[in-house]
């Protein structure tokens, strides 16, 4: 199958704007979008950079723009897209070169929510105890890979990048529902601001991005509950 | 949910995203009432002068429109204080705009609660044959 | 552009009528206000019978009515457990109950402009 | 110009080996450094699925005695005891710790942490199948390596991120720190330290099918051969035996934990026949090898080099709670239901059981003889302690990385009080420097995607689960070959930022290292013992290869060297399942 891959590529230190190119490739259909930049990296255009790693969905390094959607680069079959794949970075990152976009900013706002369980006393000898059904009140939002596909899709973020986005809150849900943690409070004063939570208008793109299948809306939803009857 | 320490309460915008609610579910009936009687059931054809001071004879009416106007000024001004909040990020701006549509939205509120509330219908015009 | 589905376009439309309904809005305080020169407005009144603002009422009911019933789709997202799994449906609906219910306002407010009631 | 930076330790690599030791340092000091060349939670500890293995005894009757005794087991004897023993008792402790600090177990009806059956694991010293496998969902090496890099955020420890260690500072036996490549910007750091630790994680990229992510290539078993370090065991290489035919993404053992069943073309549960107790729970050596042996004679499915892992029968409820990922896997890249359809699978490279030798304080050793080389530290799947021997159990992994990953660290922070800075050596970032150069003027004309390429299909064929003398000969030809073409690479990225050609050449020249060592020790050791699988010595011989190899590389020459396996409680047995 033969696909034309159109790359949206950068070199800060050569080009003074970001230009399309296009690439023939040949692919198998059962081939990731992933396989497709491999062959243009390795057989085509040796200075394409793009990160990745673990080629499965796991590692949560090729989140990129898809035909208009952010997908993992590694999750895509190209059957599903057609012979014309478009390939751009995610929005709202500074782009460091091709599809690598510079995350820093995306993981500050990671460390901001204290994404570590928040225990003063002692532990017990064992395991606390945690009922199965404590466990499964916060199962969806462990399973972020924090790839950033949700809050570079949000329209919220690309409007105002300061607001702290749908992944921090995610991984804030993950401890905030956890029947162990004592640190709810801390955290949900970092999100109770006009960058924090509400800034989420309930676009649900985040949704249709998250390539773990994680209920976005749902965990900022339940957030925002959290705060909205604790202030009744 | 367990809670070790105390959480953080209120907060201007937890009250605004209330409120947006709130207003909200009240506004589709008062709106939606609204609309009905003056839009659809009778037409700006009938509309004029008299009808409005007919209605407005009537206290159930006026505390009807008085607590719409509010609401929903409210609930939309807002709305724009929340899409300014989006898109405008420079500090001047943000100050102008603001302060513009708080100023705006003042004066607005003031002029639609002036009418409702001080509105006089001249007696020798109420006429019959209005609901 | 970003190809988002249900969501994304139900909230630019929620955006959009919001920010319509209250430019209207805004204008009707001040022409309400008006009732205080009762020539004046009376005189004014002709604006609101031009088929033009006819037609635009007909759109101003559709803002209204779209905008009440997301921001019902909204409400019940923010606060029934299943909100955020069926949103999608529940715009679908949404979108049915909108048509059911316009169309025949619609064609309610415009038969005096079309056929001079 | 090159920035020099002084910690009291650098630890490289961020998986679950890296942070666990950094976590442990960081306790007694604030200088110390993380340098990863992937953000630390893309590291591959993230995939692991299935679980970590402790004798928790949760769900039933169990012991660490048990646990070691099929540790011993299922290297084939060839783990050393002593350190096997720390491993088992340690896991428990490890644990509790993991869950202390906010590790999502799934939990049992009473709360506490819940446990499955796992390859090899048995009751009562090889009776039946045990629940020793402590997990969430099947995402419990995602779960791990959040939960560490969240620890590590907590204590504030500093990160360097997408910086590629490209050079070990070693002189006289003292370990002085590493030079780095920063990948957003082409630079070269120098990281001056007390001690370092590699936890760089293992290389099955120099094999076609596999596991194994694009970043483990070797780099710090390679970089520590290169130093004059000798590797351990590095013939031993696991097959996992069920990776999603083609593409080797893997299928967790938890799926056969879970009550899974391997078919042939026939429809025969061939298990039965090679493994009658434990079946499809036996160790991962022997099935890749009933696999392939299935294979060989007709029995794959439609006569083609796979089979069949059924799980059809296990009903909708189990599969898509206890295995949702793996579930996904076979969704999105097989369009396969595998609620209603059995997976094609095949035997795919996992895991490296050699790598650089250390004591059970994870200090590196350079000789026969245990002398460490002071302030070098190693652990993870870059180490050999030795706990898996000639085959590591499933579950055991991620006991390693994180008993010994705190062990390692533990010692550091013991060194770290004694000793000082030695002074970086003359011109310490000059060899990095010259290699990046070489490789970034060279006009040669190969292709590094091409050399790669034919590195991992030649591996594929000659060096993987089944070996002989003419197979591993031939493979040794082309390496020399290969190499000999890898000195005339041509990168087309001659830019500095994020220079991923640079850094893929280097990575592929660390695969050519370690396959070479491989090859080289698989063609010495004349037995078959564990995952090393001679067809021309199909015997495990105790009696002349009950030994650990050292494989050195002195002026491009290799020397092997052996010592002997330490052994405690358990005098080797045949291994019977
Ligand atoms: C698919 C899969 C499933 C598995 N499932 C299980 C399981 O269920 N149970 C189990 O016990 N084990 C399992 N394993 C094995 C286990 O996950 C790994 O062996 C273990 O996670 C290795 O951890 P590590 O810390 O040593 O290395 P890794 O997690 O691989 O980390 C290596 C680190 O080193 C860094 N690095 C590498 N090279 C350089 C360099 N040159 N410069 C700077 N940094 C560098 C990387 O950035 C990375 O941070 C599984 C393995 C795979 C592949
Ligand atoms: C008829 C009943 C109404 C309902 C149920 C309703 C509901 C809502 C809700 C829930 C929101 C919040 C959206 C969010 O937080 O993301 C909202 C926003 C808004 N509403 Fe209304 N509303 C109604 C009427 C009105 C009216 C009459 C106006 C105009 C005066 C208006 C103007 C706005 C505006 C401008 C916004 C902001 C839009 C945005 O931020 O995208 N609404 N509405
Ligand atoms: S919530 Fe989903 S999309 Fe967002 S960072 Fe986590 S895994 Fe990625
Ligand atoms: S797309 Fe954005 S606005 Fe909220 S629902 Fe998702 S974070
Ligand atoms: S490469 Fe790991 S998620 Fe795509």
């Amino acid at each position: 199958m033969r696909v034309m891959v159109k790359i949206k590529r950068f070199n800060p230190g050569r080009d003074r704007e970001p230009y399309w190119a296009e690439y023939e490739v040949d692919v198998e259909p059962v081939d990731r979008v992933l396989d497709a930049l491999e062959y243009v990296k390795w057989h085509l255009d040796g200075t394409l950079a793009f990160r990745r790693s673990c080629a499965h969905g796991i590692c949560g390094s090729d989140a990129m723009l898809i035909n208009g959607r952010n997908r993992l680069a590694c999750k895509v079959l190209v059957k599903e897209l057609g012979a014309r794949i478009t390939v751009e970075p995610l929005r709202g990152f500074p782009v460091i070169k091709d599809l690598v976009v510079d995350m820093e900013g995306f993981f500050a706002k990671y460390r901001a929510i204290k994404p570590y369980l928040i225990h003063d006393e002692p532990p017990p000898e064992t395991e606390w105890r945690q009922s199965p059904e404590e466990r499964a009140r916060f199962d969806d939002t462990t399973k972020c890979i924090l790839c950033a596909a949700c809050t570079t899709s949000c329209p919220s973020f690309w409007a105002n990048g300061a607001y702290i986005g749908p992944a921090a809150i995610v991984n804030a849900h993950r401890f905030i529902f956890d029947s162990r943690d004592r640190g709810a409070a801390e955290r949900l004063a970092v999100l109770n601001t006009g960058l924090g939570v509400w800034r989420c208008r309930t676009i649900f793109n985040c949704v249709e991005a998250c390539p773990r299948g994680i209920d976005v809306t749902r965990a900022i939803a339940e957030v925002k509950r959290a705060l909205l009857f604790s202030s009744l | 949910m367990y809670v070790g320490r105390e959480r953080p309460t209120g907060g201007f915008e937890v009250f605004a995203w209330f409120f947006m609610r709130i207003s909200g579910v009240v506004l589709i009936l008062l709106v939606l009432g609204h609309l009905a009687i003056m839009h659809v059931l009778n037409t700006v054809d009938e509309i004029d002068f008299e009808f409005v001071a007919a209605r407005w004879g009537s206290p159930f009416w006026r505390t009807y429109d008085l607590v719409m106007l509010w609401l929903a000024w409210l609930h939309g001004l807002n709305g724009l204080r929340m899409v300014i909040d989006d898109y405008v990020h420079r500090k001047g701006w943000r100050a102008v705009t603001l302060t513009a549509l708080a100023l705006v939205g003042f004066v607005l509120l003031a002029m639609g609660t002036q009418i409702i509330l001080t509105f006089e219908a001249p007696t020798s015009r109420v006429t019959a044959g209005l609901p | 552009m970003y190809r988002g589905r249900e969501g994304m376009w139900s909230w630019i439309l929620h955006r959009v009528t919001g920010l319509g309904i209250l430019l209207f809005l805004a204008i009707h305080i001040v022409d309400i206000y008006l009732l205080g020169w009762p020539d004046v407005f009376n005189k004014l009144l002709f604006l609101y019978r031009h088929p033009v603002f006819r037609v635009a009422e007909v759109f101003l009911v559709a803002a209204v009515l779209y905008h009440a019933l997301n921001g019902i789709r909204i409400l019940l997202v923010d606060f029934w457990v299943e909100g955020t799994r069926l949103h999608r449906q529940i715009f679908w609906a949404q979108v049915v109950l909108f048509l059911l219910i316009w169309i025949p306002t619609s064609l309610l407010m415009l038969s005096p402009v079309v056929f001079g009631r | 110009m090159t920035t020099v930076h002084r910690y009291d330790a650098v630890i490289v690599g961020a998986g679950g080996a890296g942070l666990r030791a950094a976590l442990e340092v960081a306790r007694v000091t604030p200088r110390i450094a993380v340098v990863s060349k992937l953000y630390p939670i893309r590291s591959h500890t993230g995939t692991a699925q299935g679980g970590i293995g402790a004798a928790l005894g949760n769900m039933e009757e169990d012991h660490w005695e048990w646990h070691m005794f099929d540790t011993v087991k299922g290297s084939d004897y060839l783990a050393d005891q002593d350190a096997v023993e720390i491993m088992c008792q340690e896991a428990i402790a490890c644990v509790y710790e993991l869950e202390h600090w906010g590790l999502p177990f799934d939990r049992t009806p009473e709360g506490k942490i819940a446990q499955r059956r796992f390859g090899g694991h048995t009751r009562n010293f090889g009776e039946a199948p045990v629940r020793r496998a402590c997990h969430a969902a099947d995402r419990t090496g995602h779960m791990i390596l959040q939960t560490l890099y969240q620890q590590c955020i907590k204590h504030e420890v500093t990160f360097f991120n997408e910086f590629h260690v490209v050079d070990l500072l070693l002189e006289d036996n003292v370990c002085r720190g590493v030079v780095a490549l920063s990948l957003a910007d082409g630079e070269l750091h120098v990281f001056h330290a007390k001690a370092v630790l590699f936890a760089t994680g293992g290389f099955g990229r120099m094999y076609k099918v596999t596991s194994n992510a694009r970043s483990l290539t070797g780099d710090g078993v390679a970089i520590a051969l290169r130093r004059g370090i000798p590797l351990e065991d590095m013939e031993f290489f696991q097959f996992h035996p069920t990776g999603i035919y083609k593409l080797g993404i893997l299928i967790s053992e938890a799926a056969r934990g879970e009550g899974g069943i391997l078919r042939n073309r026939q429809g025969e549960r061939f298990m039965e026949r090679y493994a009658p107790t434990l079946l499809d729970l036996a160790p991962r050596d022997i099935i890749s090898r009933c696999m392939y042996t299935e294979i060989r004679e007709g029995r794959g499915i439609d006569g083609k080099d796979y089979l069949h892992l059924d799980l059809t029968h296990l009903g909708r409820e189990v599969i898509e709670k206890k295995l949702p990922d793996v579930t996904d896997f076979v969704r999105t890249y097989l369009g396969i239901d595998p609620i209603r359809e059995p997976i094609p699978v095949q035997p795919t490279a996992h895991y490296a059981m050699g790598g650089i030798p250390t004591d059970v304080r994870g200090r590196v050793i350079r000789d026969e003889k245990n002398t460490p080389v002071l302030g070098f530290y190693a652990a993870g799947e870059c180490a050999c302690v030795s706990v898996h021997g000639a085959n590591r159990l499933g579950t055991n992994s991620l006991v390693d990385i994180l008993v010994f990953g705190k062990l390692a660290g533990r010692d550091m922070a013991e060194y770290l009080r004694g000793a000082d800075f030695a002074p970086l050596p003359k011109d310490a970032d000059g060899p990095a420097r010259e290699e990046c150069e070489r490789l970034l003027t060279s006009n040669g004309s190969e292709s590094v995607a091409r050399l790669r390429e034919t590195l991992q299909r030649e591996m594929m064929d000659k060096a993987s689960v089944f070996r002989t003398q003419e197979g591993l000969e031939a493979m040794l030809t082309t390496l020399k070959e290969l190499k000999d073409r890898y000195r005339r690479v041509r990168i087309q990225d001659k830019g500095k930022i994020f220079n991923m050609d640079l850094q893929e050449a280097l990575e592929l020249g660390y695969l050519l290292d370690l396959a070479e060592v491989t090859v080289v020790s698989a063609l010495a050791r004349r037995e078959s013992r564990g995952a090393h699988y001679r067809e021309d010595f199909p015997k495990r011989d105790d009696a002349e290869w009950l030994k650990h190899t050292l494989a050195y590389r002195l002026d491009g020459e290799f020397e092997l060297r052996y010592k002997p396996v330490v052994i405690t409680r358990f005098q080797p047995l045949e291994r019977k399942y």
